[in-house]
């Protein structure tokens, strides 16, 4: 069994491989799949149009193809395992856009603590961009404005209760 | 509240009961079942049936399927007397 | 001397206790585990009131070597003496009734006739409408489970060897002589076989190559969920068939009186389920609330004649205990104690009247 | 209150407000409800007392088929109020307890009965004289027995109907729906029955998105999977749907069931399909029947079906699929989860369910298990442990975490009754989780016409039980002479699909299984 099964968590050398620097500073964010395990789910594959996730069987592990992906989100709205997350850099500020499905929904300009996959927290962001959760049965994206070096440790955001 | 590990819920009995029986000669799944009443009470056995077969199964070597299970009887759930009266076409 | 006893129902455990007791040497072969025949199904009813004299002697004699027992062996059958009501819902039932008290006064047995509304002391929601009369007599309501354990314990403890999924294959006879059984490939050396195979004694019999055609009777009983102590003494509809009494754990524990079948059978049907649930009801009708648990069935054997089959046979050594039908717990026990005497002895008149040889085989 | 006023995913639709009577206390509830939600919500933890001991007992499984929730409800003994829907003036008392269950003057026996009563003392002791005995005896009778005799009739009017089927589908989850639609869909006369008044079966509880193929609504979330078949099965009017309608017996090709607790119906099929799921597993620890320790599924009926809070902080036992998504739903619902405990060194379910929870915070120790829970009449504490390589606690590694309610998720037991009432050749399958029938590859079992599909055929994806479902369905129509070739290349080919399906890791362990049971 892998080792990742023991932690619950990824850690740097499992990371699936980044997008290049130039792809990450497209005005378009790109799809980055953390789902390690082969495991019988397809709804990325299906979802995407452009054929940028690349699967032989069910049960193979998503690869995406960061030059094919318009960053159209349509994985992400769908992905059972909230394993997808949009990334994007702006000059110095990074963008990550992740499934979140918590009361009180989020509102752009809402400031929310940063936690990373071990649940710890690494910081505040700015909520850039919040989809209305009805559009998506339940399932808000969110993007995170966090400084550009945290778009591969920023995996979670809990609101900031004033 | 004494400290106890109940297997079977509905008739109150702990696994050092179930094992204390077994030891007592009640070995088969029918006699200890008769013996201890575990699996005969309000749920039938649905929340036990599995622990005793383990149990059994630890306690005297056999495999769950040389022991099998006891016999699986209608009602699966308790079924009301009223509703059934109206079934006696005569 | 050496008894092998094909079956540790009631019949073949008091037997193997008294044989026992009398220092022979026993073993009890028992085809899947004590109480998987009738004596572990049935709902412990026991009456002191029938219509044949020599029944109601045997029932009273073996009320009283219960209590001995339970003493004997340190093992409570919890048994309650809180008396057996039989209802009838027809004339002619009521006749036979009104015989059966006759019968049972007649050796010395409290029984008596009983108007609809006086059932109504013994049981508070009972419908006296629904019948046209009943009788009372001496008896109650046993646990057949400890009974069997009990005399297994006591068995166990004076050295005789219960084997549980030991089904006899094989009876070995020469020249005309029993000489042991063979069960799980092994003999078992033995001068006296005993069949007390209740619903398969048929098969047993012919093992021995001796004729025996009992009639095999199935009944289906349940139980409702448990209750507080409501009712005491046990409940038989003979119009009916209908029998109702409640278990020291607080079950309702109702069945149908059974009907004849081929071979032996003990699956559920669904006819019974709505058959008790209307008849049962009709007698005391807030049984409506109550909820079945759980249904089974048991089989048990009946001489064509309806009295016991009990002693030798042509085959020397080969001995019936079998064909008690749905009395064995009344009366397995005395029967099982004079049957001791003979084995021992080699005669007892007393029990003469039950011997396998007044029977015509047909088969 | 522990109700939910909002949930991120459920809406929950309250009905009208109504008072019931609790042992004569007005408690407030809401039409929909079931008594046992409406207790829970108002703050009762002990529903009932033990048979032996009168420990304290509450709400455990939530599907009506325990026996912690037996009350008296308007004068009839041995009700499950988890299965009991509110009316306005319920009157509803616990059982074999004085002067109620919450205060229990019994409760005594719990910790004298083993110096007086140790087990079997009831055969064993004060057997020496007659009159010793019938007294022991008498006094047994008035301490056994849970409910009281019943004080009144039942209130509805009793029915009866009976049927002729082609085939009759027991059990309307994921699996049965599949089966009744596509069964009915090639025109077989179908009579699908359901305990509950909604169809979806585990789905309805089920508000995460689902794994599997977008083919099988991959994607979407299981209540709204519940409500897309239920749709396409009602738009089907040679399928006839009875919900609350409990299935007891099967009885040769006679399928008894009792609809609304008051109809006897009995339906006479040629073919049956057993999708009845299956039961969640105990665990046996220290104090494992304390108000407070539940089945994950029982939790998950509570808070997403009935919108009411567990607790404030919970342990999860066990770390397969249906923990770690507990966990997550747990925190849907602003409930706080102290930690997943796994006997195994590695998280049991899908990496990703793990991932989810633990970049939220949730810890997670492997090689742990829970060693007893604490609580005077509901859990207060409980004490975890770490395991050695055979799995024995090692000494002095017992951890206290504060928690009010204990989930264990330690797997699923298949629903066995049925099939061994239909005759089917059973075995006895860890990797499937317990008893399953021996059965070819559309389902059918050893008794001729009975087939099987879900969770009851082995424990498996939703996805699974839906293709199975599907197979079982069209194959029982197709061998009454239903549908024509394309209906059977189509059989065929969800055959194909569920054997891709299976070929991953995850499917490894049911392959394995499925050798031992498929002819």
């Amino acid at each position: 069994m892998q080792e990742f099964c023991k932690r619950g968590y990824l850690i740097e050398e499992e990371l699936p491989e980044p997008p290049s620097e130039e792809r990450l500073r497209d005005k378009r964010p790109v799809a980055y799949i953390e789902c390690p395990q082969r495991i019988p789910c397809s709804p990325c594959k299906e979802a995407c149009r452009f054929d940028a996730v690349i699967m032989e069987t069910i049960n193979d592990t998503p690869k995406v193809d960061y030059e094919k992906c318009t960053g159209c989100m349509a994985c992400i709205r769908v992905c059972p395992g909230l394993a997808i997350f949009m990334l994007q850099i702006k000059d110095d500020k990074g963008y990550v856009t992740l499934q979140y499905e918590f009361l009180p929904w989020l509102k752009k300009g809402d400031r929310v603590l940063v936690l990373n996959r071990k649940g710890e927290v690494i910081g505040e962001g700015v909520i850039a961009w919040a989809l209305n959760p009805e559009r998506n049965d339940r399932t808000q994206l969110v993007t995170v404005e966090v400084d550009k070096d945290l778009i591969f440790e920023a995996r979670a955001v809990k609101k900031v209760v004033e | 509240m004494k400290s106890r590990k109940i297997v079977c819920r509905c008739e109150d009995i702990t696994e050092e009961e179930i094992i204390h029986a077994i030891e007592e000669g009640y070995d088969d799944i029918e006699s200890l079942k008769r013996y201890t009443g575990a699996t005969t009470g309000a749920c039938q056995g649905k929340g036990c049936l599995m622990h005793i077969l383990r149990i059994l199964s630890q306690k005297t070597g056999k495999s769950p399927e040389e022991i099998g299970i006891t016999t699986q009887r209608p009602p699966v759930n308790p079924v009301p007397l009223y509703v059934l009266a109206e079934g006696d076409k005569e | 001397m050496r008894v092998a006893i094909i079956g540790s129902g009631i019949a073949g455990i008091s037997l193997a206790y008294f044989l026992a007791k009398s220092g022979i040497d026993v073993a009890v072969f028992e085809k899947k585990y004590p109480l998987y025949g009738a004596s572990g199904r049935n709902s412990g009813g026991i009456t002191l009131q029938f219509d044949k004299p020599e029944f109601v002697d045997l029932a009273k004699e073996s009320l009283k070597i219960y209590d001995r027992v339970q003493s004997e062996v340190g093992f409570n059958f919890l048994y309650r003496h809180d008396g057996y009501i039989k209802v009838a819902r027809n004339k002619d039932d009521l006749d036979k009734l009104e015989k059966e008290v006759k019968v049972a006064k007649s050796r010395g047995v409290k029984a008596k006739m009983l108007e609809a509304e006086e059932v109504k002391e013994f049981v508070p929601d009972f419908n006296p409408d629904a019948i046209v009369g009943a009788s009372y007599s001496e008896g109650g309501v046993i646990f057949p489970w400890p009974v069997i354990w009990g005399f297994a314990k006591g068995c166990k403890e004076m050295g005789v060897e219960i084997k549980k999924m030991s089904e006899v294959k094989e009876i070995v006879i020469e020249k005309g002589f029993v000489k042991g059984v063979k069960a799980n490939g092994e003999i078992y050396k033995a001068d006296y076989v005993v069949n007390a195979a209740g619903a398969w004694s048929n098969e047993v019999s012919s093992l021995a190559g001796v004729g025996l055609d009992n009639r095999i009777i199935k009944e289906e009983i349940c139980v409702s969920e448990s209750l507080k102590p409501y009712l005491d003494l046990y409940i038989l509809d003979v119009s009916t068939g209908v029998y109702l009494s409640q278990s020291v754990r607080g079950e309702i524990v109702g069945g149908i009186l059974g009907s004849e079948v081929e071979k032996p059978d003990t699956s559920s049907s669904f006819e019974f389920l709505t058959k008790y649930a209307k008849k049962a009801s009709e007698l005391i009708p807030k049984l409506k609330s109550l909820t079945i648990l759980r249904q089974w069935a048991g089989v048990y054997d009946v001489a064509k004649d309806d009295m016991p089959v009990v002693g030798l046979t042509s085959v020397s050594g080969f001995i019936q205990f079998n064909g008690l039908g749905k009395f064995g717990m009344c009366i397995a026990p005395a029967l099982a104690k004079e049957l001791a005497i003979l084995i021992v002895r080699g005669e007892n008149r007393k029990i003469e009247k039950f011997s396998p040889l007044r029977l015509k085989i047909y088969h | 209150m522990s109700r939910l006023q909002e949930h991120p995913i459920v809406d929950f639709k309250r009905g009208k407000e109504v008072t019931i009577y609790f042992n004569g206390k007005p408690i407030k509830a809401y039409e929909g409800e079931t008594v046992a939600a409406a207790l829970y919500a108002a703050g009762i933890r002990v529903f009932s007392r033990s048979f032996r001991f009168h420990r304290p007992r509450g709400f455990f499984c939530a599907i009506g088929k325990c026996s912690a929730c037996m009350m008296e409800v308007d004068g009839i003994p041995n009700v499950r109020i988890c299965k009991v829907y509110v009316r306005d003036g319920m009157q509803i008392r616990t059982q074999n307890a004085y002067p109620s269950a919450e205060n229990d003057a019994l409760a005594i026996f719990d910790r004298i009965i083993d110096r007086f009563f140790p087990h079997g003392s009831h055969y064993k002791k004060f057997t020496s004289s007659k009159t010793l005995r019938e007294i022991a005896t008498k006094q047994m009778r008035k301490i056994a027995g849970i409910g009281e005799f019943p004080k009144a009739l039942p209130k509805e009017e009793a029915d009866y109907e009976e049927i002729n089927a082609d085939i009759a589908i027991v059990g309307g989850g994921p699996a049965g729906l599949s089966a009744a639609i596509y069964a009915g869909r090639l025109g077989a006369k179908v009579v699908l029955m359901d305990e509950n008044p909604y169809l979806g079966g585990q789905l309805i509880k089920q508000t995460h998105r689902f794994f599997g193929s977008g083919e099988h609504y991959a994607g979407t979330r299981g209540i709204r999977i519940a409500e897309i078949l239920t749709k396409e099965v009602k738009e089907i009017e040679n399928v006839d749907v009875r919900t609350e309608t409990k299935v007891f017996g099967i009885y040769g090709k006679t399928v008894a069931a009792v609809e609304k607790d008051r109809k006897l119906l009995k339906v006479n099929a040629k073919k049956i399909v057993i999708a009845t799921g299956a039961y969640e597993r105990t665990l046996i620890f220290e104090n494992n029947d304390l108000p407070g320790v539940y089945g994950a599924g029982g939790v998950q009926t509570l808070m997403n079906v009935y919108g009411v809070k567990p607790g404030n902080r919970g342990l999860i036992v066990g770390s397969g699929n249906v923990g770690l998504i507990l966990s997550y739903q747990l925190l849907q619902a602003g409930v706080d989860v102290a930690a997943i405990v796994e006997a195994m060194p590695f998280v049991g379910g899908y990496f990703v369910h793990a991932a989810k929870v633990r970049r939220l915070g949730v810890p997670i120790y492997t090689r742990h298990t829970i060693l007893k829970a604490l609580g005077e009449k509901k859990v207060e504490r409980a004490i975890i442990v770490e395991l050695d390589e055979n799995w024995r606690p090692i000494e002095g590694t017992e951890k206290e975490i504060e928690c009010d309610f204990i989930c264990v998720a330690v797997g699923l037991s298949p629903a066995h009754e049925l099939l061994y009432q239909a005759g089917c050749e059973m075995k006895f399958v860890p990797e499937l989780g317990g008893l399953v029938p021996v059965r070819n590859k559309y389902g059918e079992t050893t008794a001729e016409g009975v087939y099987v599909a879900g969770d009851v055929a082995g424990i498996e994806e939703a996805t699974a039980a839906m293709m199975e479902g599907r197979i079982a369905g069209l194959d029982a129509a197709i061998k009454l002479g239903y549908g024509d070739e394309e209906a059977v290349k189509l059989r065929d080919k969800i055959v194909g699909e569920l054997e891709e399906f299976r070929r991953g890791p995850f499917g490894e362990r049911i392959l394995r299984g499925l050798e031992k049971v498929v002819r």
